[in-house]
């Protein structure tokens, strides 16, 4: 036994002295900017975990060239923070370490990443959010985060207000998926939906994630005209298909986490006419969508995910950013406080959802809610949902200035199309 | 009188294990139970012991009523016992299950265990010492470091006793202690019994099937039958009861 | 006359005896759990004065909505009880012989509702779906779930738990944590290499339904399930069963619960009256007298194995049918509430499984959708509620409502 | 592998066995000290497999001399080829010790050369003086005692190895993971080797207070390791009293965590203006060492709470009561966030899913930042800016208060296994209606086992709420509670040594091993490396295969084989190895009576 353990490190050992000799001797020279993506690659979750990854793998491989032009190397790495905050933070105190790394793009929850930004605030490192839309997330205030995604005050209230005026709606019942995402959102919504008037029948969470016939039976019981579920398709999906089922014959509505054609592929009929609000441009509006997911199912050989998109929209504004140092310092390896006072600064940037400027909180300045409504129980089709309105909602810090300019600060509601 | 019990019942679903038995024991003395097998003779020793509480009658101890109370509390009250099929803590060494028998007369206190205050130390000392007076007692101070489970059976037995006697009890229950061992055995651990009653100052009741052993060191029997007491007194007053003989022989005298 | 007589006797013992024990549990329970929330609707109906908490929505008629409610709520617990039920019969199989809590079940009923959906997806390719009989499909779907399930669980016993046995009980149990853990990310990168897929959803309407004929060209059932087609029938699964007065179910819910009865008599059968089944329940008694009495202890184990992960898989199929979602994540909730229905009823007890997963069903069933009309409690304490009667439960007869007390001989 | 070391080894054993080690570790020395200099300016390093340098050359000498041990080694260990000879192999150590003093001199006026000054000698740069203390000393310890020089050259080559090694390397992945791993058991391998008891508390607090901060100061990401093992190891304790010792199966021991955590949470969250409706905090951060105190009490009456009802439960029942008490505790703060009528104005205590953000950390003085600021200056990583020097200070903060707490937990357990207390819980596990027969009040001492192990996991809890400053339900999961029962199982339940090596273990492979894995391969990717031999360029291997995807599955694996191959966990107590020793022998006699050729193939109970 013993002798199979030394000849067990004896192996091992000439395994290490193997590996020395492969790659070390490249690369070694050459400057490199690391851009991480964090989010859950694992676990129930990863679904859209990997939706953001692959966006960022995307975009950088797309938009590294100017870069790489001015003599450095530009390399990806994912991190897994498996959805759990101890993980994240571990992870993050990995990526801080990492003088290489300048910027990172994640996390998909926000109870991972409040905890996890807190680590890189302290260490200077800009974080861009394809996904949080916790309002904590970027009311701390602090100079390194920043993100793509709407507020869930903002997106709530948006979406109450085409529920009221548009559909009508005089009874709701709201239902969330007891996450920091959903739950806010859903509360948002409710409180909206209150101060308008509506009445809210019930304002539930739940963490089914497959059964809903025992949450279906009071919805019935009580006859809404609209059912609101704050929280991702693929749970949301199958509560619709059920409640269809279950003859349920309310309006369906739902934040950006709805956007995702599995919706369509799961809850098939149940969900055509379903609408939902997206800080995401469509590509009716944002034709570089259309070319994203055209190379993005080149690339990962499956439809673009939720947030796969912000997760490449991120990417897009700290790689333009990274350029724009090194091009303003003559090409030295730039700070990662020079990144990310040049992310914050960000104003009017297209990206591949919309145009982008960050306010001092690192919350999109103006962000535009589009209003878009199921067309087609096929899946492949998601892409051709209609947009039904838009709502352009300032942050809520530059409401402030606003209102302190004078301006006109309320909400302003587009017709489009 | 050190054990009162009166008309004690137990019942398990129909069958009637223990029937209105009464019965007394007297200081330091040495006593015995004998009777067929299932003739509720463990099943008396738990209710003694509070395994079982019975269903009906009472239990009084040292002029104090145990029924009722825990097997724990009437350990405590000074009643201890071993078992027929021996439930030592095989894990533990020899010393240590000869403390844990020691429970009851040790302050248990979660912060002097944990600060380790000189008095707790001088408990533990105190009580090691004890125990090893007690292996010695029984004879297997030579082995206090050996893990229970390895130890042979006559020790094991022998341990058992040690270790019921660490609690001071006033009174031992032992439940067959001599079943497998040899002739040699078999009378080492009648002095032993003797012992405990005349060097410790405990009143001993037994179980036993090996009449040698019975009939040698008992003062009175009692015979169990059928969950009922059929006979109590001397050996010889015992020996000679139609109802014990017929009891033993079996029921095939009696017309039917 | 006496081999009619043998016959009708059998059927008596084995067949309408458990069937009328299983309706005797539904009705019972049913019927308590109705009686206790009508009788909490009338109670709480009333304004609770001073207690916040018990505060039931404005305008609301409690009592009303429990009377409105109740044949959904009955109907919901029912149906997913007997899910519970079946998964829990796995659970309780396993304990029963080897006194171990196998952790991995929930996840071989996982992969259970997958074969489900690969064996639906491809006869949807091979255009099979439409024009086979839809009990058949089901049929097949199950069969084929219980077979490859069953060789599953045997082969994990084999590689993770045999090696195991006589070792400390909490052993086994990690290793079971660890095929858990392996058997998702299997199943996930298999069907992330195969179809590029996270969630598995049923195609459902297309049981039993011929799409129109330009339909069938090029048929992807992957995208196009839910294309939308007009249907020939309505789908099949959808069909409304009539019950009691204008009350309906429909077709999924009967083929659960009928599936679901199958089972259990059938293992009820098995156990207690089958040569092999005598021999499991020897060596579930004691493992070393029953290898004294010829029986080949590892033989026995094996076959409970593949008996409680055919039941796992098939309780996979019943579950993917009802909610038409399946990712390779959707093991663990159904699995823990079918392992505290098994404890509930007592674990280690055929029939103890079924009553704690009908109890559990319904108990689920009546809080979640109750819970909603206390706005200070909500649907989100229902399984606060489920755990407390478990331990309730547990308190006065704790070795659960059918288990047997295990007497000591001391 | 060398731990357990027995007295009774014969010292030609023990020679070899030190000989061995001591040339592996002398290798991997050799093998990676020097790239920490290459970092210093392209090509100026003296890597060892800069191959054509002088010192590439010099060092790929002395590389031979403990590779020919090891191989002589590998031939003369099995008997059956050559009677093996001690001799050999004492030789081969020395003559690897002496290469090894020859290099260290180079490496030390090289050390010297480039820092120029003795400030430096504690520098990272001048480690050529380190290394030569290390090795001397385990030189000197070979003459006398062949383990202590095992050891000291374990504790000096890994610490060495982590210094060595940097974030540039492509292969940083794969050296940190062997590299920390290496450091962070060495206290173990101090404890289980036999030495003087002063040499002992010498070299753990070496270890545990010099160089681990060093190590943590430049590269936080250790510090934040060892804390999180810290504060799983400590919670495994305290499990590892109810399982371990008093035989309690609890699995949602994850719920007195989250007493802790939201206990302090609720009182200093920013967010309690919407929790308690106030416009401040209710705590002062002052009040951490209050609420750490309180936290343990909490949490404490909170496992009595849960006793009371369960303890007529046994085995499997109280198993799934306990993890039903895990997840009602867990459904509680996720659900706390409204506990009034109306759905929409909300009373809010936990702030639910949302979590509580901002929670306090207790204020250091300003002293100590500055303390953290010159040493960390005196040891060559020069903390720039404000921000960084508090995020390394609070780190260390939290370090030697996780230690400390840690460590009084560790105390604790063992003074209470130690007495009667310890030996009521054995005898409870062990046989119960005999412990009760014998005096034992079973309720009192398990309700006592379990608030004594609810209140290390209540301390954890406030701790773990100051440092992350931010709790959400996610955090207490059924997951986390099998996370800690795993550390208990796999490093030897009822043994505390085992407890904490499974901490380290599991937490390490989790946190650090299977990540690095994942980022080698990634980085492999990004250089467009061939595998050799196949040929198969990593650049091809499918996305859908990502590793960092399958950890969990590599974790699964990994409690598989564990469970097989060594079921009684890694460092088992004294009982359970003897009770599956037990186990094996039976295994084998039954074995023998069949006349199974291979015993412990098919065990039958």
């Amino acid at each position: 036994m013993k002798a199979a353990k030394y000849l067990a490190l004896v192996i091992a050992l000439a395994l290490v002295g193997s590996f020395v000799t492969a790659p070390v001797a490249s690369a070694q020279d050459a400057k490199v900017i690391k851009i991480a993506s964090h989010s859950p690659l694992s676990g129930g979750q990863s679904l859209l975990g990997t939706a953001i990854r692959n966006g960022v793998e995307l975009a950088i491989e797309q938009y590294k060239k100017p870069i790489e032009d001015m003599g450095f190397t530009v390399e990806f790495v994912p991190f897994d923070d498996q959805a759990t905050p101890d993980v994240g933070v571990s992870n993050a105190q990995n990526i801080v370490n990492d003088p290489a790394i300048l910027a990172l793009v994640g996390h998909l929850n926000s109870g991972v990443a409040i905890p996890s930004s807190e680590v890189y605030n302290r260490a200077d490192l800009a974080m861009v959010s394809p996904a949080n839309t916790n309002v904590n997330v970027t009311d701390r205030g602090y100079p390194t985060v920043n993100r793509v995604c709407g507020r869930d005050d903002a997106q709530g209230a948006a979406g109450a207000q085409y529920a009221v005026e548009k559909l009508g709606s005089k009874k709701v019942y709201v239902l969330h998926d007891k996450t920091a995402y959903g739950e806010g959102v859903a509360t948002f919504f409710a409180q909206a939906m209150e101060a308008a008037g509506v009445e809210v029948l019930g304002f539930e969470g739940t963490t089914e994630a497959a059964n809903f016939d025992a949450i279906i039976t009071p919805i019935a019981a009580l006859e809404p005209d609209l059912i609101y579920f704050g929280g991702i398709y693929n749970q949301a999906a199958v509560f619709f298909k059920q409640a269809r089922d279950k003859g349920i014959k309310a309006n369906f509505m739902g934040p950006d986490g709805m956007d995702g054609s599995d919706l369509a592929k799961i809850a098939g009929e149940a969900v055509v006419g379903l609408v939902y609000t997206s800080a995401a441009g469509p590509a009716s509006v944002y034709p570089a969508a259309e070319k994203f997911v055209e190379d993005y199912k080149a690339k990962f050989t499956i439809n673009p995910e939720a947030y796969a998109a912000e997760g490449y929209a991120s990417t897009q504004i700290v790689l333009a950013a990274i350029e724009k140092v090194l091009s303003e310092n003559g090409g030295a390896m730039p700070t990662r406080a020079d990144v990310a006072k040049a992310i914050r600064a960000t104003t009017d940037f297209d990206t591949v959802i919309g145009k982008i400027s960050f306010d001092a909180n690192g919350d999109p300045k103006v962000a535009t809610y589009y209003i878009l409504q199921v067309k087609n129980a096929d899946p492949a089709k998601w892409g051709e949902n209609e947009l039904v309105s838009s709502v352009t909602a300032p942050s809520p810090l530059t409401a402030k200035e606003m209102m302190e300019g004078g301006m006109e600060a309320t909400p302003e509601a587009t017709k489009s199309n | 009188m050190l054990l009162d019990v009166r008309n004690a019942v137990k019942r398990f679903g129909g069958l009637t294990a223990v029937q209105n038995v009464s019965y007394t024991i007297e200081p330091r003395t040495l006593n015995a139970i004998i009777g067929p097998n299932g003739a509720g003779k463990t099943t008396f020793f738990n209710l003694i012991t509070g395994i079982y509480v019975p269903d009906e009658g009472s239990i009084e101890f040292n002029g104090r009523k145990i029924k009722g109370l825990r097997p724990d509390q009437i350990n405590r009250a000074g009643i201890s016992r071993t078992f027929q099929n021996i439930r030592l803590f095989g894990a533990m060494s020899v010393i240590e299950n000869v403390l844990v028998g020691m429970h009851t007369q040790l302050n248990i206190n979660l912060f002097g265990a944990m600060s380790r205050f000189p008095t707790f130390q001088a408990q533990e000392r105190r009580a090691q010492a004890k125990a090893e007076q007690l292996l010695e007692f029984v004879g297997l101070r030579d082995k206090a470091n050996e893990i229970a489970r390895n130890l042979p059976y006559g020790d094991q037995r022998r341990l058992e006793i040690a270790r019921a006697l660490a609690g001071d009890p006033k009174l031992l229950l032992l439940d067959e202690p001599t079943a497998g061992m040899n002739p040699q055995e078999s009378l080492d651990a009648m002095s032993l019994f003797r012992r405990v009653r005349d060097d410790l100052g405990v009143t001993v009741l037994l179980i036993e099937h090996d009449m040698k052993v019975v009939m040698g060191i008992s003062e009175r029997i009692a015979v169990l039958d059928y969950g009922q007491k059929i006979a109590e007194g001397t050996p010889d007053e015992v020996r000679r009861n139609p109802h014990v003989i017929e009891a033993y022989l079996g029921r095939s005298t009696e017309s039917n | 006359m006496p081999a009619l007589q043998r016959a009708g006797n059998w059927i008596n013992l084995y067949i309408l005896k458990p069937i009328g024990q299983i309706l005797v549990f539904v009705v019972v329970s049913a019927a308590i759990m109705s009686a206790l929330a009508l009788l909490l609707g009338a109670v709480l109906n009333t304004p609770w004065h001073g207690i916040d908490l018990l505060k039931t929505r404005k305008g609301i008629d409690l009592f009303n909505q429990v009377v409105k409610q109740l044949p959904d709520m009955l109907l919901d617990g029912i149906s997913i009880g007997f899910v519970y039920a079946v998964i829990a019969l796995g659970y309780t199989m396993v304990y029963g012989v080897l006194r171990f809590i196998n952790f991995a079940h929930s996840e071989i009923f996982m992969v259970g509702g997958v074969i489900g959906f690969e064996v639906m997806t491809r006869l949807g390719e091979a255009n099979a779906l439409s024009t086979m009989p839809p009990l058949f499909v089901i049929l097949l779907m199950i069969l084929m779930a219980m077979a490859f399930c069953g060789i599953l669980a045997v082969v994990i016993e084999r590689i993770a738990y045999k090696p195991l046995r006589g070792a400390p009980k909490l052993v086994p149990l990690i290793s079971a944590i660890g095929v858990s853990f392996l058997l998702t990310d299997v199943v996930r990168a298999v069907q992330a290499l195969s179809r590029n897929v996270f969630n598995m959803p049923y195609p459902l309407d297309r049981v039993g339904n011929p799409p129109r004929i330009f339909d069938l060209i090029s048929f992807d059932p992957i995208t196009q399930l839910s294309k939308g087609q007009q249907f020939l029938n309505p789908p099949f699964l959808q069909t409304r069963i009539p019950l009691v007065g204008n009350l309906t179910t429909n077709m999924t819910t009967v083929i659960i619960i009928v599936s679901a009865i199958i089972m259990v008599v059938g293992l009820n059968y098995f156990v207690n009256a089958t040569k092999l089944g005598k021999g499991i329940r020897a060596v579930s008694q004691d493992q070393t007298t029953a290898a004294l009495m010829g029986i080949n202890v590892n033989q026995m184990i094996t076959l409970t194995f593949l008996i409680g992960g055919a039941l796992g898989g098939a309780a996979g199929v019943l579950f993917g049918l009802k909610v038409a979602n399946i990712t390779p994540y959707i093991g663990f909730f159904p699995g823990l509430k079918a392992f505290t229905a098994a404890v509930l009823g007592g674990i280690g007890n055929i029939t103890g499984a079924l009553l704690g997963g009908i109890l559990l069903g319904l108990l689920e069933a009546f809080f979640s959708a109750l819970l909603p009309f206390f706005p200070a409690l909500g649907t989100g304490y229902s399984d606060i509620f489920a755990f407390s009667v478990l331990i309730l439960v547990l308190l006065f007869r704790p070795t659960g409502l059918l288990g047997k007390k295990e007497d000591e001989k001391v | 592998m060398i731990q357990n070391a027995q007295p009774k080894a014969n010292p030609d054993q023990m020679a070899r066995r030190s000989a061995i080690f001591f040339a592996v570790l002398l290798a991997f020395a050799f093998l990676l000290m020097p790239w920490r200099n290459a970092t210093s300016g392209p090509n100026t390093g003296m890597g060892l497999l800069r191959i054509g340098t002088e010192y590439g050359a010099f060092s790929l000498l002395i590389f031979l001399v403990p590779l020919a041990a090891l191989a002589g080694f590998a031939a003369g260990f099995s008997q059956r080829i050559a009677p093996h000879s001690p001799t050999f192999f004492q030789i081969a150590a020395r003559v690897g010790g002496a290469a090894g003093l020859i290099y260290v001199a180079v490496a030390m006026i090289y050390g010297l050369q480039t820092t120029g000054s003795v400030g430096g000698m504690l520098s990272v740069q001048g480690m050529g003086i380190w290394v030569t203390l290390f090795t001397a000393a385990g030189l000197i310890g070979l003459t006398y005692n062949p383990n202590v020089t095992f050891i000291i050259v374990w504790i000096g080559v890994s610490f060495f190895f982590v210094q060595g090694i940097r974030r540039e390397m492509t292969l940083f992945p794969l050296w940190s993971s062997i590299a920390f791993p290496m450091l962070t058991i060495s206290p173990f391998l101090v404890l289980s080797i036999k030495m003087p008891r002063a040499a002992q508390i010498a070299l753990l607090v070496l270890v545990v207070c010099v160089l681990l901060p060093m190590v943590g100061i430049e590269d936080t990401f250790y510090l934040e390791l060892i804390i999180q093992i810290s504060i799983f190891a400590a919670m495994a304790i305290g499990l590892n009293i109810v399982i371990g010792f008093a035989g309690l199966l609890d699995l949602g021991y994850i719920a007195f965590f989250a007493v802790g955590a939201y206990l302090w949470g609720m009182f200093t969250s920013t967010a309690a203006d919407t929790v308690f409706k106030t416009s401040n905090a209710l705590a002062s951060p002052d009040a951490f060492w209050l609420f750490l105190l309180l936290g343990v009490i909490a949490a404490g009456i909170t496992g009595v709470l849960l006793g009371l009802p369960v303890l007529r439960l046994r085995g499997d029942y109280l198993a799934i009561v306990t993890l039903g008490f895990g997840e009602i505790i867990r459904i509680l703060v996720s659900n706390l966030s409204n506990i009034s009528s109306n759905p929409i104005r909300r009373v809010n205590l936990t702030n639910g899913a949302q979590g509580l953000p901002g929670i306090a950390h207790p204020i250091l003085p300003q002293g100590l930042y500055d303390l953290v600021k010159s040493i960390a200056a005196a040891i060559g990583v020069p903390l720039n800016t404000q921000s960084s020097v508090e995020a390394v200070t609070l780190q260390l903060f939290f370090y030697f208060l996780v230690l400390t707490v840690g460590g009084i937990a560790v105390i604790i357990a063992a003074r209470l296994d130690n007495s009667p207390i310890g030996r009521a819980w054995t005898a409870i596990r062990e046989d119960e209606v005999a412990a009760v027969a014998m005096g034992v009040p079973r309720v009192r001492m398990k309700l006592l086992a379990f608030a004594m192990g609810a209140s290390f996991a209540g301390a954890m809890g406030v701790i773990f709420a100051a440092k992350q400053s931010f709790v959400s339900p996610e955090s207490f999961s059924f997951i986390q509670s099998i996370f800690i029962l795993v550390i208990v199982i796999v490093g030897g339940m009822g043994s505390i040594r085992g407890v904490l090596l499974g901490a380290v273990v599991v937490t390490l492979l989790n946190l650090q091993v299977l990540k690095n894995f994942s980022l080698l391969i990634n980085s492999l990717k990004n250089l467009d490396w061939v595998v050799p031999i196949i040929n198969f360029p990593i650049r091809n291997w499918p996305s859908q295969l990502e590793p960092a995807r399958y950890e969990r599955l590599v974790f699964g694996v990994l409690l598989i084989v564990m469970m097989i191959y060594r079921p009684e966990g890694i460092s088992p107590a004294k009982r359970r190895r003897m009770e599956m020793q037990e186990a094996a022998d039976q295994t084998l006699e039954e074995a023998a009576a069949e006349g199974a050729p291979r015993p412990g193939m098919d065990k039958i109970e």
